[in-house]
C-alpha cells in the first residue's frame, strides 16, 4: 500500500488550538482534552500536536525532530547532519509505552546550529536549513524531519490524538501556544510522517478539508524549490505561506487574501486602491488560492492564525476568554477545557482569526530578510 | 354642427369617414336622390351580368349609416343650395340648413343630340335603376346598340354580350377607349373584344334612332343602319353641377375646388365627379371621374369640414379595367402631343401585350399596361411623386421592374415610407 | 402598427417566405407537403422576393396608414382595419377589377385568378394573430416584425 | 478535353415524396449542385459538383434531401486508398499542389479524448454553480514574480493584462479568409462574452474600430493591415509566427477575395494577391523577435500585452521558453489540427503536433525553468468542446483560442472548401451573394451561446470537481487519469492512468 509522499490520501479530521497572548505556558493536558472530545473526527491513523515555548534552554537552536525507520537509516542522516550542522544535543524523544501505539519508528530530536561555511553565497540561514529538511525528505528513504523551529515542536504518529498526546508525554511539556491535530485519513497504511501538524521551520499547520486545488498549488510552489514530498494539502498550505511571507515578504493579510481570496465580484465594489492590490494579488498569486474546504491553524512563534475557505466549507469555531483563545473544529472541543468563554463565534469563510503574542505585530518577523531580499527573486532573463 | 352631404356614392362615403375620423359627435344628414344604400357604381355592369347580386354591390355595409351616425334621406332631390342663409332645399321643398356642406353629386350622362332620343328601350348606363331598366328587356338573341365606345359603353357591351345579347358599338373617334389609349393599345381592346362576338362601328356616329314608340335599331352618319332592341347611349359624364347652379358656388365645368376641396364658398365643399379638382399632371384643374379620385376628395372635404387641416394634392387619370380577362392598366398621358415627351413602348400584339409608358423630364407622366398590369401601381407612384427615373428608366418595362431596380436610397426611403404614406 | 420589415443586406433570395406564405393561406396550412403536393391550386404567393444578384428582398403589403388601395377600391373590399392597422381585402366582395393594383405604390397585390379573381395581398397572417409565416421562416432575419426598423436595424 | 478520372464524391438524395420543387436548393448552393430544369418543371442533382456542405439540406423546408458518400466502390486496398488514388487522379489533371481548408481531418489520436476528469465526492464537497459564485475570470499578461505591498497599498503597478469574463478567445481569422460578417459576428459575440477576437492578419475593417477593447490584432509576416492607429484600437497585439494547419508555410489571399473593403483593411491595392511570406523576413531567429515585441511594446507605450503565437511542432517547449525569454506577455500554441482557409493538403496532414502534448511539454518546460508564471498560456487547434476546454486547463493553459468551433457556430459545416470562395454559409467568401447569408446579428448571438453554454459547462464541471476558481484549474493535472494511454504519453501529459 502506497503511503503519504507516494500518493495522494484525502483525509477529514478535527484540529484544535490554544494560546496565550501574555506567553504564559501551560502543560499539553488540556489541549488532549479538547482534541479527544472531537474523537469520532479521527480514524486512529493519525494524531499529533504543535507547542510552542517548550525549549526554553534551546532557544536559539533548531530543534529537529525526526522519525527513523531503521539504525542504518539514523546513521547515514546523521552523517549528513554532522556535515551541515553543529548538533549540541542529539537524544531519543521521550515516550510512554501504551497499547494503543504500535509500530513506533525510531523518533529522535537534535537541538542543532548550521555551519556558516556549509551555507551558499547569498543563501539565508533559513533557507539553508530548508534545503537541508527537502534533501533529507525527499532523498533519504526511512528518514523524516517533522519537527524544525527553535523553541517549539511537533510531535505526531499514528493512533488517535489523545493517545499520541499521551505517548509523547506531552503533560510535561509547557507551551504558550498550542494546535492538535486529529486525522480521518481515507486510506493510509499509517505513516507516522504523514500524521500532522505538519511543520517547517517555525512553521506548523494543522488543516482540515481537501483542497482541490493542490495540484495548481503544488506545481506553483516547485517552481520556487519546495518539494511536496508527501502530497498532503498541510503540506502544500505549509509553503504556500512559507513563499508568501518569509520568502516574497507579503504581508500575513494579504498573503490570506491570497490564499482565500475575496470573489472578484467583491473585488469590484472596493475602492481603487483596494481594487487595484486585490486584483494584482489574485491575478499574480492565481496559482495559490487554496480552492476547496479547508480550516487551518497557522502556527509561529508568534502566534497563530485560524482560517477557512472563501465558502466556509469546513466547521471553525473560535472563542476568546480572558488572554485565551480558542480554536477548534467543533464548539465542544472549546467548552470542554473553557465552560464560559467572554465570547465565542463562527469566523467567516475567507475572513482570518489572529491571535499574536503581546508586542508581536506579525506572525512572521522579518528578521532574515532586508529590504536587498526582493531583489533576489527577480529572476533575470 | 350640421354636416349635409349630397350624394351617396365614393365621395359622399369618403366624406363621412372623412368626418368621423375628427367628429364622433356631430349629426351628419345625407341626401340622395336614389333610394338605395350606397352601392359602387362601377358595378352596374356586373350586376347587368350577374356576376354579382344587388345586395353584393353594397359599397359598405348595410351599417354603414347606423356606425356613423348619419340620418339620411334617400331618394329625395336637393334641388338648391343657399349659401347665405345655408340652406338646402330639396324637391319636397323641405329645407335643411347646414353649417357644412358637401356637394358629391356625381355626374350626368353626356348624351349627344340625336333623333329618337325619347323611344323606349333607350337607356343610359351609370345607375342602378339604369341595368334594372335593361334587364327588363334583354334577353339572349337580342340586340343592342351601344352608342359610344368608352369605359361605359364597352362595359356595357361585354355585360350585354354576357348574356348572350348582340352587340354593336358605335363610336365617334377612330378607336375604343380613346380617352384612355391610343390607337396601339385600343386596336388591341378592339380585336379581343370582336372575338367575342362584338361589332364595332368607328369613325361614325348615331344620326337616329329609329324605330316606333320602340326603339328598332339606329342609322349611323356613315349611311349604314344597324337594328337594335335596345340602345345604350353611354358617351360619357359630365359633372352633375345643376345643384349648385343658381347659387353662388362657382362652376367651371364642375364645381371648382381647392387642394381642400372647399368652394369658392366657405364652407361648401364639392368632391367626386361633380368637382372639378387639381391634376397632378396637367397642373390645372380638371374633372376627374374615377373613383379613386372621388373617394380621396371626398375624405379630404369631409377631414376639412369636421376642423382637420387636410390637403389632397391633387389626382391624374388612372383606370384599371378588363374586358373578357383582359386586364389593362393606364394612367395620365397615355398619347403625348407636343415635344418633350419620351415613349418606352413593347408592343407584342399577337399576346394582346402592351406597355408603353411616357416619359417627360425623366419624370413619368403616363402609361398603358395591357395583359401585364401586374406592380402597375409602382408605376403610379413614379408619376404621382414625379420621381427622376434617369437612373434606372431602362429598366421601366421589364417584366419583373419592380423596387429591386430603384436606386438602393429610393427603394430603402420608399420600403419605409409605410407608416407615413399620405392618401395618394 | 408592426410591419414586415424587410433587411435586404441578409435576404439571401431563398424565397423560403414565399414558400411559407403560400403554405400558411392553404387549406392544409402550414404543411408544405400537402400544399405543394395535393392542393391542386396553391395560393399564390403574398409576398415577392425581388432579386438582382447580389441584392434581394422580400416586399409585401405595407399595410399603409393611408392606404391608397382602400381609397380606390370600388367595391369596399379592401378596408384597412382601425384598430390593428392591418389592411385586407374581404374577397368575397372582391370583383377583381384590380384598382388596387393600379394604385398600390408598391406593387404589393397580385392577381389571384384561380378561381374567383380576387386581388390577393399580405394579411400579416392575422387570422392566425401570430408572427406572420414569412417572418417566422426567415432563415437569416431579414425580414423583422416589428413596430419599426431603421437602415441599419436598430429599433 | 480528355478523360478525367475523377468521380463525384457525394450522392445528392432527393426525397420524391417530400419535394415540392421549391428550388430553395437551387437558389442556395454555390456550387450549382442543384438545378432546375424548366423543361421538366423539377429540379435536379449535379451530385459531381456537391462538397456535402448541407447548406441545401437545411435550407430544405420539407427536409427532402440527403447527401451520401457517393456508394462508388474501389477495389478494397489497404494502402491505395480510395483517397489516396483520388489524390492522384486530381494532381494528374492539375499539375498542382493539393489544397484544402479547415483543420487536419487524418485519425490520429485525440488525446482530449484520452483524458478523464475528476470530481468531488464524500471527502469534499462539490460546488453547485447555480448556487454558489463560479469564477471563471482570467486574466492574460505578463505577471511579476512577487508584489511590493506598503500598508495595504501596491508600490509598483503589474503589467497590463487582458481581462477575460471566460477562458476561451477567438482565434485569428483573417478579413479576406473569412468574410465581414463573420469578423462582425465574432467581434460582437466577443464584446457580448467579455472576451477577445482576433483579427488575424487582415487588418481591422474601420466598422470594427468601435470593438477594438475586445479586439487582439495581429502582426504577421505580410503586416497587413499594420499601422500605428491598428495597434493602438487593440487590446493585445499578436505576432504570428505561424499556425498548426500550416507550420512553416505562408499564406496566400487570392487576388479575386481583395475586393474594394479588403484592399482598404489590408491596405493592399484593389485584386492584388495577398501574399504573407512563411517567415517574418525580420525574424530570422529569437533575438530578432525580441526586437519586435519591444518595438510593438514601443509603439503602445507598454499598455498592451503581447501575444506570440507559434505552431506546436517538436521542440516546441524550448521554442515557447525563448518567447517567455524575448519578452512575450502571452505565448499562444496552436496544435497540428487547427483550421486554415486554405494549406497544402500535405503540410495540414503531416506537420506538426497535437496541442494536447505542445501544452503539456511546454508548461512542464516553464514550469522547469521557473517562468510559467511569468506568462500566460494560451492553446488552440480543434477545441471542440468545454471539457477540451477544461482539460486544457488541468493541463495548465491559462486560456484557449477556439475559430473551427466559433465558425461551426456560425454555420460552418466543415466541408472543407473555404479555399474555393464559395462558401455557401457566407463564411469564407467575399462573395457579396454568398456573405450576406451570415447575418451578423444571428452569427454573434449564435457565437456568444456558444460562449455562454460553454462556460456554464466549465462551471458544472469545475463545480464538480470542488473548485469554483478557474485558477485552482490551471496546471492541476491530479484532476486529470489518462485512459488508454502508454506510459510514455502519460508521462509526457504528466498526468497518472485512470485507476491511479
Amino acid at each position: 500500500m502506497l503511503k503519504e509522499g507516494h500518493i495522494r490520501i484525502p483525509a477529514g479530521c478535527a484540529i484544535s488550538g490554544i494560546m496565550n497572548k501574555k506567553g504564559e505556558v501551560t502543560s499539553g493536558q488540556e489541549i488532549i482534552k479538547s482534541i479527544a472530545v472531537m474523537h469520532d473526527r479521527s480514524n486512529g491513523l493519525g494524531g499529533g500536536f504543535a507547542a510552542y515555548g517548550i525549549y526554553p534552554e534551546f532557544k536559539n537552536h533548531y530543534a529537529l525532530h525526526l522519525f527513523f525507520d531503521d539504525k542504518k537509516v539514523k546513521q547515514e542522516t546523521e552523517f549528513l547532519l554532522n556535515k551541515f550542522f553543529s548538533i549540541d544535543l542529539a537524544e531519543t524523544i521521550p515516550i510512554r509505552k501504551i497499547n494503543a501505539i504500535k509500530n513506533v519508528p525510531l523518533i529522535w530530536r537534535y537541538f542543532v546550529k548550521p555551519k556558516i561555511k556549509e551555507m551558499a553565497l547569498h543563501e539565508t540561514e533559513s533557507e539553508f536549513v530548508v534545503n537541508f529538511i527537502m534533501r533529507i525528505n525527499s532523498e533519504v528513504e526511512g528518514a523524516y524531519v517533522f519537527s524544525s523551529g527553535k523553541n517549539m515542536g511537533t510531535f505526531k504518529g499514528v493512533g488517535f490524538p489523545e493517545d499520541i498526546g499521551e505517548f509523547f508525554r506531552l503533560d510535561e511539556y509547557k507551551a504558550y501556544s498550542w494546535t492538535a491535530h486529529g486525522r480521518f485519513p481515507t486510506n493510509t497504511p499509517g505513516w507516522w510522517g504523514g500524521a500532522h501538524p505538519f511543520s517547517l521551520l517555525d512553521w506548523t499547520i494543522v488543516h482540515n478539508g481537501e483542497i482541490s486545488s493542490y495540484d495548481a498549488n503544488r506545481r506553483y510552489l516547485e517552481m520556487y524549490g519546495y518539494k511536496c514530498t508527501l502530497q498532503t494539502d498541510t503540506e502544500a498550505i505549509t509553503y504556500i505561506f512559507d513563499l508568501l511571507l518569509r520568502k516574497f515578504g507579503i504581508p500575513l493579510e494579504s498573503a490570506i487574501n491570497i490564499v482565500a481570496a475575496p470573489f472578484w465580484s467583491k473585488i469590484s465594489r472596493m475602492n481603487p486602491d483596494e481594487q487595484k492590490l486585490f486584483k494584482a494579488l489574485r491575478v499574480v498569486f492565481s496559482s495559490l488560492l487554496i480552492n476547496g474546504p479547508f480550516s487551518i491553524i497557522l502556527g509561529s512563534k508568534n502566534g497563530f492564525m485560524a482560517l477557512n475557505d472563501r465558502l466556509k466549507l469546513r466547521s471553525l469555531v473560535a472563542a476568546q476568554k480572558g488572554d485565551n483563545l480558542y480554536i477548534a473544529s467543533e464548539e465542544s472541543a472549546i467548552r470542554e477545557i473553557c465552560k464560559n468563554p467572554d465570547k465565542s463565534w463562527a469566523p467567516k469563510g475567507g475572513e482570518p482569526v489572529i491571535c499574536l503574542l503581546d508586542g508581536k505585530e506579525s506572525l512572521y518577523e522579518f528578521d532574515q530578510v532586508d529590504e536587498n531580499e526582493f531583489e533576489h527573486h527577480s529572476v533575470a532573463l | 354642427m350640421h354636416y349635409v352631404i349630397i350624394g351617396n356614392s365614393a365621395a359622399a362615403v369618403g366624406a363621412v369617414e372623412g368626418i368621423r375620423k375628427v367628429d364622433k359627435e356631430n349629426p351628419i344628414t345625407l341626401i340622395s336622390d336614389e333610394p338605395y344604400h350606397t352601392y359602387s357604381r362601377p358595378l352596374i355592369s356586373y350586376f347587368l351580368a350577374g356576376k354579382v347580386t344587388e345586395e353584393k354591390m353594397l359599397y359598405r355595409g348595410q351599417d354603414f349609416y347606423q356606425k356613423n351616425t348619419v340620418t339620411t334621406l334617400l331618394g329625395q332631390k336637393a334641388i338648391a343650395i343657399d349659401t347665405d342663409s345655408k340652406e338646402v332645399r330639396l324637391e319636397n321643398n323641405e329645407v335643411l340648413v347646414y353649417d357644412k356642406l358637401l356637394v358629391a353629386t356625381g355626374g350626368t350622362p353626356f348624351i349627344p343630340p340625336m333623333a329618337g332620343l325619347e323611344k323606349k328601350n333607350v337607356f343610359t348606363f351609370i345607375k342602378k335603376d339604369d341595368v334594372k331598366a335593361i334587364s327588363k328587356v334583354v334577353a339572349t338573341g337580342k340586340k343592342a346598340v351601344i352608342v359610344g365606345a368608352g369605359l361605359i359603353g364597352l362595359k356595357a357591351a361585354e355585360g350585354l354580350s354576357s348574356l348572350g345579347v348582340d352587340v354593336t358599338i358605335v363610336e365617334l373617334a377612330n378607336r375604343v377607349l380613346s380617352a384612355i389609349l391610343d390607337e396601339d393599345g385600343a386596336d388591341i381592346v378592339r380585336k379581343h373584344l370582336e372575338k367575342r362576338g362584338i361589332k364595332f362601328e368607328l369613325n361614325t356616329s348615331v344620326e337616329a334612332i329609329t324605330g316606333g314608340e320602340e326603339a328598332q335599331g339606329v342609322t349611323l352618319k356613315n349611311g349604314k343602319s344597324i337594328s337594335a332592341d335596345l340602345v345604350i347611349v353611354a358617351v360619357g359624364v359630365r359633372p352633375n353641377t345643376e345643384v349648385a347652379e343658381n347659387s353662388k358656388i362657382a362652376v367651371n365645368r364642375g364645381i371648382v375646388i381647392d387642394e381642400k376641396c372647399q368652394t369658392s364658398i366657405q364652407s361648401v365643399y364639392a368632391a367626386g365627379d361633380v368637382a372639378e379638382g387639381y391634376d397632378l399632371i396637367f397642373a390645372q384643374n380638371r374633372v376627374l371621374p374615377i373613383l379613386p379620385n372621388a373617394y380621396c376628395q371626398g375624405e379630404t372635404a369631409g377631414l376639412n369640414m369636421a376642423g382637420s387641416e387636410s390637403i389632397f394634392s391633387g389626382g391624374f387619370a388612372m383606370n384599371s379595367i378588363g374586358f373578357y380577362g383582359l386586364p389593362m392598366i393606364t394612367a395620365g398621358i397615355v398619347k403625348p402631343e407636343g415635344n418633350g415627351y419620351e415613349v418606352l413602348v413593347e408592343l407584342v400584339p399577337e399576346q394582346s401585350l402592351y406597355k408603353k409608358i411616357i416619359l417627360k423630364d425623366n419624370i413619368v407622366v403616363g402609361f398603358i399596361y395591357l395583359n401585364k398590369v401586374d406592380r402597375a401601381g409602382i408605376i403610379t407612384s413614379l408619376i404621382r411623386e414625379k420621381t427622376n427615373v434617369v437612373d434606372f428608366k431602362e429598366k421601366l418595362l421589364k417584366d419583373s421592374f419592380g423596387y429591386i431596380d430603384l436606386p438602393q436610397q429610393l427603394r430603402k426611403s420608399k420600403l419605409l415610407k409605410g407608416d407615413s404614406m399620405s392618401c395618394w | 402598427m408592426k410591419r414586415v420589415y424587410a433587411r435586404e443586406e441578409y435576404c439571401v433570395g431563398c424565397k423560403l417566405c414565399e414558400i411559407y406564405c403560400i403554405a400558411a393561406h392553404s387549406k392544409y396550412k402550414n404543411d408544405l407537403v400537402k400544399t405543394f403536393k395535393k392542393e391542386a391550386n396553391p395560393p399564390i404567393s403574398r409576398i415577392l422576393v425581388e432579386e438582382s444578384r447580389p441584392v434581394s428582398f422580400a416586399l409585401q403589403c405595407r399595410h399603409c396608414e393611408d392606404a391608397p388601395c382602400t381609397k380606390a377600391c370600388i367595391v369596399g373590399a379592401m378596408q384597412k382595419n382601425p384598430k390593428t392597422g392591418v389592411v385586407t381585402n374581404e374577397e368575397e366582395r372582391c370583383v377583381g377589377c384590380w384598382t388596387c393594383v393600379l394604385v398600390c405604390p408598391f406593387g404589393a397585390i397580385t392577381r389571384d385568378e384561380r378561381g374567383h379573381k380576387v386581388a390577393s395581398k399580405c394579411d400579416l397572417c392575422s387570422d392566425n394573430s401570430q408572427m406572420p409565416a414569412c417572418v417566422e421562416h426567415c432563415p437569416n432575419r431579414a425580414l423583422v416584425y416589428s413596430e419599426y426598423v431603421s437602415n441599419n436595424g436598430t429599433k | 478535353m480528355s478523360i478525367n478520372c475523377l468521380t463525384p464524391a457525394f450522392l445528392i438524395e432527393r426525397d420524391k415524396d417530400r419535394c415540392i420543387d421549391c428550388q430553395v436548393c437551387v437558389r442556395q448552393c454555390a456550387n450549382e449542385a442543384h438545378r432546375w430544369d424548366e423543361e421538366e418543371q423539377r429540379v435536379f442533382s449535379e451530385d459531381a459538383n456537391c462538397v456535402n456542405c448541407h447548406r441545401c439540406v437545411v435550407m430544405c423546408p420539407t427536409k427532402a434531401l440527403h447527401i451520401k458518400k457517393f456508394p462508388l466502390e474501389f477495389r478494397y486496398n489497404a494502402n491505395w486508398t480510395q483517397e489516396a488514388m483520388r489524390a492522384i487522379y486530381l494532381q494528374a489533371e492539375t499539375g498542382g499542389v493539393l489544397l484544402t481548408g479547415m483543420g487536419n481531418d487524418r485519425p490520429y489520436p485525440i488525446y482530449w479524448d484520452h483524458m478523464l476528469l475528476n470530481a468531488s465526492q464524500v471527502t469534499n464537497p462539490s460546488i453547485d454553480p447555480l448556487r454558489e459564485p463560479m469564477e471563471l475570470k482570467t486574466y492574460l499578461g505578463r505577471k511579476p514574480d512577487f508584489l511590493k505591498i506598503k500598508n495595504g497599498k501596491l508600490l509598483e503597478d503589474i503589467p497590463p493584462q487582458l481581462e477575460l469574463e471566460l477562458p476561451i478567445m477567438f482565434s485569428a481569422m483573417s478579413f479576406g479568409s473569412i468574410s465581414l460578417n463573420a469578423h462582425k459576428s465574432l467581434a460582437a459575440a466577443a464584446k457580448k462574452a467579455g472576451t477577445y477576437w482576433n483579427t488575424g492578419e487582415g487588418g481591422l475593417h474601420k466598422d470594427l474600430v468601435e470593438h477594438g477593447d475586445h479586439t487582439i490584432v495581429q502582426v504577421a509576416s505580410g503586416r497587413f493591415g499594420v499601422d500605428a492607429d491598428y495597434l493602438k484600437t487593440a487590446a493585445a497585439i499578436e505576432i504570428k509566427i505561424g499556425q498548426g494547419a500550416k507550420p512553416g508555410i505562408g499564406g496566400h489571399l487570392p487576388g479575386e477575395k481583395v475586393g474594394e473593403e479588403v484592399s482598404q483593411t489590408r491596405m493592399i491595392p484593389l485584386g492584388t494577391d495577398a501574399i504573407s511570406p512563411a517567415p517574418h523576413h525580420d525574424i530570422y531567429s529569437i533575438e530578432d523577435l525580441r526586437q519586435l515585441i519591444y518595438s510593438l511594446k514601443e509603439a503602445t507605450e507598454y499598455q498592451k500585452p503581447i501575444f506570440v503565437k507559434i505552431a506546436a511542432v517538436h521542440n516546441v517547449a524550448a521554442i515557447a521558453s525563448g518567447i517567455v525569454r524575448a519578452g512575450a506577455d502571452v505565448v499562444a500554441i496552436d496544435g497540428f489540427r487547427g483550421g486554415t482557409g486554405a494549406a497544402p493538403l500535405r503540410t495540414r496532414d503531416s506537420v506538426g503536433i497535437p496541442i494536447e502534448f505542445a501544452l503539456a511539454a511546454v508548461d512542464t518546460r516553464l514550469r522547469e525553468e521557473g517562468i510559467r508564471n511569468k506568462v500566460s498560456l494560451v492553446v488552440g487547434g480543434s477545441i471542440r468542446n468545454s471539457s477540451d476546454i477544461v482539460k486544457a486547463v488541468a493541463l495548465g493553459a491559462d486560456a484557449v483560442y477556439i475559430a473551427t468551433s466559433a465558425l461551426i457556430s456560425l454555420g460552418c459545416h466543415m466541408c472543407q472548401k473555404c479555399y474555393t470562395g464559395k462558401c455557401n454559409w457566407g463564411i469564407a467568401t467575399q462573395d457579396p451573394q454568398l456573405t450576406k447569408r451570415l447575418n451578423p446579428e444571428i452569427g454573434a448571438e449564435r457565437a456568444a451561446n456558444l460562449l455562454k453554454a460553454w462556460a456554464h459547462e466549465i462551471e458544472e464541471l469545475l463545480g464538480g470537481m470542488g473548485i469554483n476558481a478557474l485558477e485552482s484549474l490551471r496546471g492541476n493535472r491530479l484532476m486529470l487519469r489518462g485512459i488508454g494511454l502508454t506510459d510514455r504519453e502519460l508521462n509526457i501529459l504528466g498526468i497518472k492512468a485512470a485507476g491511479e
